[in-house]
């Protein structure tokens, strides 16, 4: 009975780091139409971050969360002008498929140019709090676990306040849902997918500094996180940022609870199998609005 | 303008196309409302109404681009609301889009014999090589509009006349005996609009149904037997072309007041033609 | 009667726009190929152009649904290591000769397309693409994760027998290796090229440029899709069993985003959709790799960006390039020989631009 | 205040505006009437910048816009209410209205024009936290009128406002044009049906195949036999 807990508060902290992970490529897919294959290389750059700050002046994950969100900040904004903007507007060619393979071959720069500076061995960072403490009699969870559920949490109450009271963060809303109605009020279209980009690609560095400590900080650091916020995109379908993060958890208490029963190996699989049968039923996936309402 | 010639006595029994009570939702807006009409085998019947009216969508439901909310449609007496568009086209409806729509990188002939080779009757597994009866069908249809010549040409860069040409050869070259029209005219000049009105009037010769929508009206009412006009999604007025110039409450959601010119005092009710309450 | 008389196929040919590939050039280059292991005595270039050719079968298969058919598969390496993994087990524990083998790869990548076909065929574009790609990544990580012996974990499966080439000294096995590869590559670009120019191309490209308009001209979706994604499952699944057979192992390392992002470079920089496209792709980006052989790091930092700067430049790759150029040069020679005739024959149309159903309105956002 | 000349504008190989001309004063109604897909929209996408135009110029108070970003052109006070009204579904009436002000010129009022909007219109009061794809015809149009009032206007473009609206509503909608007419802001106005229009003292323009090729006043027009060819082709 108390692993059924373990399992299932390990499932709501994973959920919740899979929820920051996913919103951010969700959103960008709704406001830009385009699948940012870079997003898991946000993660490992936001690890990276964390580790420089601790290992070059031993400053704790803390900081390193401002530090890696600002520099995934201005990554967001350069990729969105090299891979993504040139492409907006053209014709001949298939956008969106055009999009999902330019922000992959960023992907490769990225985890490449990682792996030639940082060198492939794993890079360790402490968490932000050692130690774990006693739920209940035989559950025990570790501090850092708590922190990073709670800063993910706090990040997605932020999102949710941002976009719907803020200037800008309406402004995104409106080019996702209605893009010539929102340029007929003098919203700059360009700031605003940089914005989605800079923001959506912070968050994934939030992600990747509270997973550092968990995960070893490596050049494919990033490679697992897209593979997972692929499956949730998928599973809570495009374009519904209140579906992604269902979703997020959904995916990640089963993925706990299939390994607590069959074992971790085969979690992955199991939860690949579950897509394919909600593809069957619902090709948009199950929050993902179908593709006639959107049009 | 061509008057009803001999039109076929009553429209009960050689119903070619019968939809009954048909309606679409897109979440709440009903596109097409409750809607029942027919046409008959060789009648051309034109659908005419304001932007948003349904006309496209009813095209849609009808050619199975999009599945029906409620309501039966009857093609030759078969139920078709519910089969999918490449079954629909093998039971002998072929359909043109608002839209020009052609295979940017096939040639004429590219785009001509696909319809010839898969539109004509349903196969089990596609053939290694076309047979030489499809290309003639696709030769024979692409001349029948008029492209005889320009069989090589790719099809993405030509003219907008021509891929209006180019739509109609390739659905004729599936042989159906319904023909869908979806703006035939729109966006060309004049003469333009006589070829395609006369290459319509060939298509009616060769024995095809022809169903059309068109915002030109001078083109609708001169090649139309029957029209229908709707509004909202539901049937405002159906009648000969003659009724419809007519009808005042035609002319009102059209121009919005009766004009100067009194209406003809043959309202409409006498003719054929009936009308639905106007819903709110 | 079939279109079998030559003057009604060419007729037919030249109708439908398709390229008769100049037979001297393919000649050409077929000798030269050929040759190579003969003139070129050191076995270190043999084995790259020997990888080339195993590429140039993948790609050409992958080339058949991504490019021609519009089917956004991005798992096809995965399809292509089930094969050799395929051919691997069934010569490794049944003993069954390594040619039976390759064909038993071929239909185990087929039967796995068969299974995530049906799923992915019904999804609107992005949807395939996440769907195929999280496939790829789950069929690595599982083959890593499997300690049950059956597919040797991360260190893959060793010991694969030869090709009944054993008998041979190894540079006349590396020979005859190259020559069944070449034939290989010979024998897809066949099935590629009669492809096109079947019905089954010219309903596939049909559905890709404007699927609205060819299901209402009878041509089924699914039907027609499912039976591409299984030749061309097929023939990358013969590609992975030649390549266990040949490099005698089969390891998940074939498989992965760095792999992945080479024959991606390759399909794109080359061409998607066209029949040399992937030919002459995985020529060049295989030159530019082995060049940049030994600072292993800066060789996928470098690939990575050809293919960014290639998708974001040129997105329909080098071969539509060439040939727009070709079309320009040879209608600007002919304009020459009209230059007395006043003006060339047709007004010079502008580049052929949007598909005709996709530019309802300028995307000018 | 508004000059177009000679605009030509289309979409791919369909040709649909083949040179307009067409002048707006300051404080005057311009009414453009016309049967459907004659190049009405397209006239307004172009001006906006939705759609860039293959020929010809566009000037707004002095300064060109054609070609320009519709997001700009909307910044220099070209309000433009789309035809179809485009409502943010996802989002309430008030976040609607609120990005209607985006423009830094109007974000700082907003408060201020949001409850002259809820003035104008009560209905979108009692609505404000509503989602907008609840929202009925009328509202919507309503709410497409009020999004566009949010920010200071000098040329409003208003696109087939009775579009798909029962005969009742349309007369309310039309009484708040006249009251939006009457705090004199200059009006360009395009109607398939143009019986409303007979209220204002407005310059009826006829539009057909891409050109303007009548103008007068509304009883001019109704009595010329020319709109009845266009309109029904008789």
């Amino acid at each position: 009975m108390a692993a059924l807990i373990q399992a299932i508060v390990s499932g709501l902290v994973t959920g919740s780091i899979y929820a920051l992970m996913t919103v951010g490529m969700t959103l960008i897919y709704g406001t830009l139409r385009t699948l940012n294959m870079a997003h898991g290389s946000m993660v490992m750059i936001g690890g990276y971050v964390s580790w420089m700050l601790f290992a070059g002046f031993g400053w704790g994950p803390l900081v390193g969360l401002v530090a890696a969100s600002m520099v995934a900040f201005a990554f967001g904004i350069v990729i969105q002008q090299i891979a993504v903007r040139p492409l907006i507007g053209r014709t001949g060619f298939d956008f969106e498929m055009t999009a999902f393979i330019s922000t992959f071959a960023v992907t490769i720069v990225l985890s490449n140019v990682a792996l030639q500076i940082y060198g492939a061995r794993n890079k360790a960072v402490p968490p932000v709090i050692r130690g774990r403490f006693h739920l209940i009699e035989g559950v025990s969870v570790s501090w850092h676990s708590m922190v990073m559920a709670a800063v993910a949490i706090t990040m997605l109450v932020g999102l949710g306040v941002f976009l719907s009271k803020t200037r800008y963060g309406l402004a995104i809303s409106a080019v996702a849902q209605e893009l010539d109605a929102a340029r007929l009020m003098g919203i700059p279209v360009g700031r605003v997918y940089n914005l989605t980009m800079a923001v959506s690609s912070a968050l994934a560095a939030v992600a990747g500094v509270l997973l550092a400590s968990v995960f070893f900080v490596s050049p494919v650091a990033g490679d697992l996180p897209l593979l997972k916020a692929l499956i949730v995109a998928i599973f809570g379908g495009l374009g519904s940022i209140r579906g992604t993060i269902l979703a997020a958890y959904v995916i990640g208490l089963l993925e706990s609870l299939i390994s607590l029963y069959f074992g971790v190996k085969w979690s992955l699989p199991t939860l690949f199998f579950v897509i394919m049968l909600v593809m069957l039923v619902r090709p948009t996936g199950l929050f993902g609005r179908p593709q006639e309402a959107r049009l | 303008m061509t008057g009803i010639a001999d039109a076929p006595q009553s429209m009960a029994d050689a119903a070619l196309l019968e939809v009954d009570e048909l309606s679409k939702h897109f979440g709440g807006l009903a596109a097409v409302d409750e809607l029942s009409f027919r046409v008959a085998e060789g009648e051309t019947f034109g659908i005419a109404g304001p932007n948003g009216a349904g006309k496209t969508t009813l095209f849609d439901t009808i050619s199975g681009h999009a599945r029906a909310t409620n309501g039966r449609i009857l093609f030759g007496g078969q139920e078709i609301q519910d089969r999918s568009t490449h079954a629909i086209c093998h039971l002998g409806v072929a359909r043109t889009f608002q839209i020009p729509a052609v295979l940017p990188e096939h040639t004429v002939l590219g785009n001509v014999i696909v319809g010839a080779y898969f539109g004509h009757r349903p196969r089990a597994v596609p053939g290694l090589r076309f047979d030489e009866a499809s290309a003639e069908r696709a030769r024979a249809a692409a001349s029948f509009a008029g492209l005889g010549g320009k069989l090589d040409v790719v099809a993405g860069p030509l003219p907008l006349f021509d891929k209006k040409r180019l739509m109609i050869a390739s659905a004729m070259a599936s042989e159906p005996r319904l023909l869908m029209l979806d703006e035939p005219v729109g966006g060309l000049n004049h003469r333009e609009i006589d070829e395609i009105l006369e290459l319509v009037r060939k298509v009616r010769s060769a024995g095809v149904t022809v169903v059309l929508i068109e915002h030109v009206m001078r083109a609708l009412m001169s090649i139309s037997d029957r029209v229908m006009v709707m509004n909202h999604g539901r049937l405002l007025f159906e009648g000969t072309p003659e009724d419809v110039q007519g009808h005042e409450e035609v002319i009102r959601v059209y121009l919005g007041t009766a004009t100067e010119q009194p209406p003809s005092e043959t309202a409409a009710d006498d003719g054929e033609g009936r009308t639905e309450p106007h819903g709110a | 009667m079939a279109a079998g008389s030559d003057d009604a196929r060419s007729a037919l040919v030249r109708e439908m726009g398709w390229r008769r590939p100049n037979l001297f050039a393919v000649a050409g280059v077929l000798i030269l190929a050929a040759m190579l292991p003969l003139v070129w005595r050191n076995d270190y270039v043999i084995d790259v152009a020997l990888t080339a050719l195993i590429w140039m079968i993948l790609n050409q298969s992958w080339n058949l649904q991504l490019g021609i058919g519009g089917i956004w598969n991005f798992g096809q390496l995965a399809l292509f290591a089930i094969g050799g993994y395929g051919a691997a087990l069934v010569s490794l524990h049944w003993g069954s000769p390594p040619w039976l083998a390759m064909i038993v790869g071929g239909l185990a990548a087929a039967a796995a397309s068969a299974v995530v076909g049906i799923p992915v065929l019904r999804l609107r574009g992005i949807y395939a693409s996440l769907l195929t790609f999280s496939f790829g990544e789950v069929v690595r990580l599982l083959v890593i994760s499997d300690e049950s012996g059956l597919t040797g974990g991360s260190f893959g499966l060793s010991g694969v027998p030869d090709l009944a080439f054993g008998g041979l000294s190894p540079d006349a096995r590396q020979r005859a290796y190259y020559w069944v590869a070449l034939a290989l590559v010979v024998v897809t670009a066949v099935v590629v090229h009669a492809f096109i120019q079947s019905p089954l191309g010219t309903a596939l490209k049909a559905l890709r440029d404007a699927p609205g308009y060819a299901a209402s001209r009878g041509v089924s979706p699914l039907k027609m899709q499912v039976i591409t994604f299984g030749m061309s499952a097929f023939i990358a699944g013969i590609a992975g069993g030649f390549y266990a057979h040949y490099f005698g192992v089969i390891a998940p390392s074939v498989m992965g985003l760095g792999p992945m992002s080479l024959f991606v470079a390759m399909l794109v920089v080359g061409g998607l959709g066209t029949f040399a496209g992937p030919l002459v792709g995985t020529a060049l980006i295989m030159v530019i790799s082995e060049y940049l052989r030994d600072y292993d790091e800066m060789r996928l930092i470098i690939v990575g960006v050809i293919l960014l700067v290639t998708i974001v430049l040129a997105p329909r790759g080098l071969v539509p390039l060439l040939q727009d150029a070709w079309r320009r040069l040879q209608r600007w020679m002919a304009e020459d020989e009209a230059g007395d005739r006043g003006g060339p024959e047709e007004a010079a149309s502008d580049p052929p631009t949007a598909s005709g159903a996709g530019a309802q309105e300028e995307v000018t956002r | 205040m508004l000059e177009v000349r000679n605009l030509h504008a289309g979409y791919g190989q369909t040709r649909v505006l083949a040179g307009i001309e067409l002048d707006v004063q300051e404080g005057e109604t311009v009414v453009v009437i016309g049967p459907n897909g004659h190049g009405k929209t397209t006239l307004l996408r172009t001006i906006s910048g939705l759609l860039t135009p293959t020929a010809g110029e566009i000037r707004f108070d002095g300064r060109r816009i054609d070609g320009a970003r519709a997001e700009s052109v909307a910044a220099q006070g070209l309000v433009h209410v789309p035809q179809g009204d485009l409502p943010f579904g996802d989002m309430t009436v008030e976040e609607n209205l609120l990005l209607g002000a985006f423009p830094s010129g109007s974000w700082g009022a907003r408060a201020e024009r949001i409850g002259r909007v809820y003035g104008l219109f009560p209905m979108l009061g009692e609505r404000r936290g509503q989602r907008a794809h609840t929202l009925s015809g009328g509202e919507r149009r309503m709410l497409a009128l009020g999004r566009g009032l949010m920010r200071e206007a000098r040329l409003l473009m208003l696109d087939e406002p009775s579009l798909g609206l029962a005969p009742v509503v349309v007369n309310e909608m039309y009484r708040h044009i006249e009251q939006i007419v009457a705090s004199g802001i200059t009006l360009l106005l395009v109607e398939e049906n143009f019986s409303h229009v007979q209220a204002f003292d407005a310059r009826v323009l006829l539009l057909e195949s891409g050109r303007i090729v009548r103008e007068g006043s509304v009883s001019d027009l109704l009595a010329d036999e020319i709109v009845m060819a266009t309109y029904l082709g008789t």
